[in-house]
């Protein structure tokens, strides 16, 4: 059983508000749940949507045709009316037309009940009545909310959810959705709540960054908690400042990331490659969106993942992290932290929007399960070679301040004591050492997540948030009997290559993927791994599962 | 007051030309850092690239030689995270008023405990003799045969508009002045904008260090707190040119003072913070 | 016959003055030419070289053994004076030592002849001796050269370099090498020139450049003729305004083009996605210098090619253009430049140090052979659509200014007329116009350049000035009665792929590269074109023909 | 004089707030253009990405809408290549102070033929609230929850020492001022720098409508060519606010006079230049 509720409007009626009042108290009631945003460019107005899937299953993806789309806006019933389920529930403000929804004038029973600003209040109480939960609980959840805002704001509110209950009784549209008997223990948080949290229990004690969609949720969460955490935040002139601080803090010892979407990131490039070379541990998370270019800044998509890989001038050793879901992107954080510093390279953690602003109840997550490697630490000597050959490609490190040591970081070919050089032989040693590094972080590079049939006839590999749509899409399809299995790389660079090649062995393989030209597909080329072809989607939208599943179908044909 | 010898580097091979104006530049930095009581460990002195950029590697100090233009965000992420160490930069003036213009802007703004050392030979030197920004108009450059068509950018007026905490203007012609200059720049806790007259004996044959050696002129009664006279000695130029610290502006830092390093890695207790996302079923 | 010159000493000793006396003076003897540079990121000091490969056949590359060696320090006769060919002439200005060179104070025997400073001219004597030429068309060759600098000058020069001349007279060391008998008509260039000059027979009306070794002397170039040329020049003050405005005037209509090396190049990444969206043609020379970061800034490598390809995010289409020798760069540029008009999107032609620095002779450049091709112009009606939706992508193209259009260009995701939408069908409907243009850049990509053994055992794939390297190697090779080919990809993205395909169709293919990685390899992976290896050096310096023979007789075994 | 209308999008809808005073700057800059007797066709308004950034999707004219702080290069390129097109800049304070304020400094420098209007909310809007560096000390944005650490940046002072050719400030509250000021920075032949104040209704709730309207003082007889006046004008924040033309420096700009456009493509003569690399037998 699950259930799709859409509620659609303009920027500015308190979408998200709403949304995450309703979030958290089918949330209480012990419902399995997975919420989505689309929203426009713009701060008032356009036409945005939250949708909530309710389940007594854990979830782990939307559905593209929700069961109750409540409009509040006349342009968002347009535009959004048509997505409707078959046997859907279709609200709007009016005037009625000839799509067969029924009309809801939120603001105008909010002004009864006390003020036009409590439409969303009414509109709670609507899908409250609609999933037959009791209307005190969402009374409850919202007198929390607007505590802050006085008792007469509480009472308002509460009156207006009451109406709007009141009003869906009367239109008898309750679904009667019986929550779970023993629902299982659950936190519920955002994609970018998930980074965050994630890097805080890493240890994280420096973060500088640019504003960019979708990536500030990241930035503006850990500067809300950063006092009590003992984080420096620090909001940088632009993006090239942002990677430059952290890679001054990573070279200071302290472990430092930065945020940004592609545009962002496309301009760190130039220090990402410094960073390769003066080997200074950075953690650079790219939340991407559709490109090129400023594209669709909302929005969601998987296009930069051959730019990040290859990203900056040179060879030099780094790695690609890509959780696939809320719950992995706290694990994955951390990790990406310890391989900054173990081998003293960047390491990008890939997100995009659709994870980003989504959230799930996910098992609890716990900080207990997160270990912390340092980096190899030196010895502080007169004579500390911060460059030292190793075997392992790993040098020793100090700290700057650490008497007598003084400690050299350069992004000119240096000699181990970090000194210019120009010949030949030094120059390929430390070229070897480097590269040396980037055998380690393969030799310990996570493995596919795999799941599905264990004899398939077709094999979906993918990444990113669409984990969460092939995940969904292909239990579907085994339960139809279809054998067909998925595969989801949380690292993308090095890649699993032994693993990845098991699982990929005389079998029909696709990639999905949420972008025009195939990149995981080209990325596995590359490393010798032939697909057949890619699912793919570019609309700025992620994939539903529908359609993959329409995919999956036409290619074992 | 220690020895300034603590910063020499093992040996005294420069990638230089004989007679550059950067040797000199070198010794004041060793001779301030002694003079401030520091030790090589305790200072980080923060460089670009450009001839100006190498100067670290001929001196033994905590060194992060980075991107050409990228000495300022580096240095902050630097004092950011350990207040404890003492943070100095040096480039060039193509460095620092080209490529790294926007951080400087807002390296003034920010107003970070730092001493900020341009090596202004008002040319790009390691790439041959190109027009830098303060090129002075007409200048010709590999690029700009005909001469620059801009005037030169004053770091000194931008300095005091943005109240930096302490602007100043040293020559590689008075190596002592120079090295009290640095020494105050380091002593005062706030950013320290330093930008010294250095000829390039190789690219720049108009302002010599015998163009300077006749023109500049130590300030005496100068009052640095004043910031009318101090834009007027800022854009003083020509027969005349003033050394010395043109303004002060008392602007005091707002550089943290715990040392992150230091500290265990800690991480934040995310504990407190997860608990808030635990679902109370009701 | 080949006989190599190599002049040695620091910078500012006057080696590149004299050796291209020394060219010239050559070249006018009817001889094939070949030079190339390797000098560190310093402007006094250091060691450096300047070798001069002389042949009656046409040359691509130098020779890694100089048969004259001639040292104007003491340390650079330490470090270069073990490179001698084995029966070569070593010259050093002592002291004298156990590895048999001759002493030249040239110093001392310029001041006895008016200056020290004309150590160079004895130098150039001494070479001149050597070879055999007459001393009075040398001493022609200076007095041409120092005409600007009065009557005394070009005297004393005159004397210094009789004075060298007859010393080596003395000491036996005349090799009498006979230039040609029927010379071919030649120009002598080097590489750098001929891009300039390529891309001003192309029509290039605006260039602006931030300066970076080994890009720096195309701008200087194009700025020394821009007068006379109408070529607009601007300094940016970094690399970001310098794409920037390159775009600004590509958007006004006029050919634009920036140059750079690989850091400023990470720089401009975000703009080249921009030009791929608002699709604005621009040209981006990228000379590479090895990295990663600042690396080895005056050396050459080829470690780029990835990131040029995949820089920016977001998928947008783009071609990368890499000459293989000082010819070919001036006619390939005028290519950059009509594929960008054209296609109105992003062109890379992708050089390094060795070819940029690089001095040749070449057959005439002729730029009679030079099309220009402008893109596809639209009539400037009110309701002009820059983004006009076409078949093969390109819309009509009308420059801002003209009545009664407007033009509107924009980095965000737009409809036909250039303005903002966030719909999914638009975005998908400018993404696929767009990529169709991917598809005409593919269907005219350049085809590969074979020499060699028409049925081969081994093909050896090769792009930018490497190519220079291996078609000696495999010429040499062949005339050994070794089964080798050689393939030089002019075009690496996109490729040449049907005939590629044929190429290396059932053969054992081996690329061979300036880099650490093989990254040519992997591009042809990523295509589904297997490669077996790659022939790769990584320390700074050019491949050299030996060590590719080497190689290449290994893989055979 | 024109009409305004010819500049008139197709419809009204925006993407901005109801309230923002971005509309007034909209109608303003049409009122200026069309009073400087322009056409759509032979202007080009450059814009970055923010609110601001949008504004040229709003009405009708060439329009390059580059990415966020690329505006004055871009424009730049434009006004290099075609002289005949009058340019102007548009975008928001964190696009132009922020991101972009290298590109300020070096096309002050520049003192090229264009107008340069930043649309100054004291805040990022778009991305929903941070602090600008225009933003007051103190200031709580999402990235500073305890206040910015740093004083505001003044663009008007920067824009003096530089030495414009004009700066001026305007208010969205006052649509004539305004458009009468983009009129002058239009018909001033240099770079014009117009700071204008625009309230942001959704995320500054400090300097709202009233706030300014409290405030704003229009200059009357003040002397722009008045430098330390000018100054004392740009200092000048709190009770009272001055706005209209504060500054003109009398810089004229270098901009070009040829169009590299109209003319055929025209390719250089390299004959000539080829002939030199000719090897001459001897
Ligand atoms: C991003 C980038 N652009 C360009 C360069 C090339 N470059 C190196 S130093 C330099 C300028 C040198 O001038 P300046 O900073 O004044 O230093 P100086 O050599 O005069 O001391 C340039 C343009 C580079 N290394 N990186
Ligand atoms: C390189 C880059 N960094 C960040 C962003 C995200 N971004 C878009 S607009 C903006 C700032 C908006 O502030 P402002 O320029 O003042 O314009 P306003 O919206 O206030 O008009 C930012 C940070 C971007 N688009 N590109
Ligand atoms: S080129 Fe100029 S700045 Fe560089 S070392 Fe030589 S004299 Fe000094
Ligand atoms: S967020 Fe502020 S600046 Fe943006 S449209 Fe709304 S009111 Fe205007
Ligand atoms: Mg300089
Ligand atoms: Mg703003």
């Amino acid at each position: 059983m699950e259930f799709n509720i859409r509620l659609c409007g303009e920027a500015g009626q308190g979408l998200q508000t709403i949304g995450k009042i309703l979030l958290d108290g089918l949330a209480g009631q012990g419902w399995e749940l997975f919420a989505h945003q689309e929203y426009e460019s713009r701060i008032r107005g356009g036409n945005s949507y939250f949708q909530i899937a309710v389940s007594s299953q854990p979830l782990t993806c939307h559905n593209p045709r929700p069961d109750l789309l409540v409009a509040m806006s006349a342009q968002s019933w347009q535009q959004f009316g048509p997505d409707l389920a078959e046997d859907g529930i279709g609200i709007h403000p009016g005037p009625e037309d000839d799509k067969g929804g029924l009309v809801l004038d939120a603001a105008a029973m909010a002004s009864e009940a006390g003020s036009a600003k409590m439409a969303s209040a009414v509109v709670a109480g609507v899908v409250w009545s609609v999933v037959g939960a009791p209307l005190e609980l969402l009374q409850k959840q919202l007198a929390g909310v607007f505590a802050h805002l006085g008792e007469e704001m509480v009472e308002n509110n509460k009156k207006a959810a009451a109406v709007g209950y009141q009003w869906a009784q009367q239109k008898n549209i309750n679904r009667e959705l019986s929550p779970p008997q023993s629902p299982r223990q659950r936190m519920l948080l955002r994609g970018n709540d998930a980074v965050a949290l994630g890097a805080m229990a890493a240890g994280l004690k420096f973060i500088s960054a640019y504003p960019m969609t979708p990536a500030t949720s990241i930035v503006e969460y850990i500067a809300a908690n950063a006092e009590a955490a003992g984080i420096r935040v620090e909001q940088a002139e632009d993006e090239i400042a942002a990677i430059n601080m952290a890679l001054g803090a990573g070279y200071a010892g302290v472990r430092a990331m930065t945020a940004t979407s592609g545009g962002g990131f496309a301009l760190m490039v130039e220090a990402l490659s410094l960073a390769g070379s003066a080997e200074v541990p950075v953690v650079v998370v790219n939340g991407q969106r559709p490109g090129p270019s400023t594209g669709m800044p909302t929005r969601t998509e998987q296009g930069d993942l051959l730019f990040v890989l290859h990203g900056g001038h040179g060879d030099f050793p780094r790695a690609v992290l890509a959780p696939g879901s809320v719950e992995e992107a706290f694990y994955l954080v951390p990790h990406a932290f310890n391989l900054a510093e173990k081998y003293q390279t960047p390491v990008i953690v890939l997100t995009d929007q659709y994870l980003a602003d989504c959230f799930a109840t996910v098992e609890p997550l716990d900080s207990g399960e997160i270990t912390i490697e340092r980096p190899k630490q030196g010895k502080p000597s007169a004579d500390y070679r911060r460059y030292q050959v190793t075997e392992d490609g790993i040098s020793p490190f100090v700290p700057p301040g650490s008497e007598p040591a003084v400690v050299v970081a350069v992004g000119d070919e240096h000699d181990e004591e970090g000194h210019l050089i120009e010949d030949g032989p030094t120059r390929v040693a430390m070229m070897d050492k480097r590269m040396a590094k980037a055998k380690g972080l393969a030799a310990e590079a996570l493995e596919p997540i795999v799941q599905g049939s264990d004899n398939p006839d077709l094999v979906l590999l993918t990444w990113g948030s669409t984990w969460g749509v092939v995940s969904q899409a292909v239990a579907d399809m085994v339960s139809e009997g279809i054998a067909v299995r998925a595969v989801h790389l949380p690292q993308l660079w090095p890649l699993p290559k032994d693993k990845l090649g098991e699982l990929v062995k005389d079998v029909n393989v696709y990639t999905v993927e949420n972008n025009y030209s195939g990149q995981l597909a080209r990325l596995l080329a590359m490393e010798g791994i032939t697909t057949l072809g890619s699912i793919k989607r570019y609309d700025g939208r992620q994939l539903e599962v529908p359609e993959v599943i329409k995919a999956a179908r036409e290619v074992l044909k | 007051m220690s020895d300034s010898k603590q910063f020499a580097a093992r040996d005294d091979a420069t990638a230089w030309c004989p007679g550059c104006g950067d040797f000199a530049i070198l010794e004041a930095i060793k001779m301030a850092l002694a003079e401030s009581g520091l030790s090589p460990s305790k200072a980080v002195l923060v460089s670009g690239i450009g001839q100006a950029g190498k100067l670290p590697h001929y001196m033994r100090v905590n060194t992060f030689n980075t991107i050409h233009g990228r000495t300022l965000p580096t240095a902050a992420g630097i004092k950011l995270s350990n207040p404890e160490l003492t943070v100095l930069t040096v480039g060039g003036d193509g460095d620092g008023y080209a490529e790294g213009g926007n951080h400087l802007l807002h390296a003034l703004r920010r107003n970070l405990d730092m001493t900020v050392i341009v090596c202004d030979n008002r040319v790009f030197g390691l790439t041959k003799g190109q027009a830098s920004p303060t090129s002075e108009k007409g200048r010709v450059g590999g690029i700009t045969p005909a001469g620059t068509a801009y005037p030169d950018f004053n770091p000194l007026l931008l300095g005091i508009v943005m109240e930096a905490a302490l602007v100043a203007r040293g020559f590689s012609g008075e190596k002592e002045h120079l090295a009290d200059l640095v020494a105050q720049g380091i002593n005062t806790p706030g950013l320290a904008l330093i930008d010294i007259l250095q000829p390039c004996v190789s690219f720049n044959k108009v302002n010599t260090w015998q163009w300077y050696r006749q023109r500049v002129d130590k300030l005496e009664d100068h009052q640095p707190e004043d910031r009318e006279k101090a834009m007027e000695l800022a854009r003083q130029w020509g027969d005349n040119i003033p050394l010395g610290v043109i303004y002060k502006s008392g602007r005091t830092s707002p550089t943290p003072t715990e040392n992150l390093v230091t500290a265990e890695l800690n991480p934040a207790d995310v504990d407190k913070l997860l608990d808030q996302y635990r679902v109370n079923q009701t």
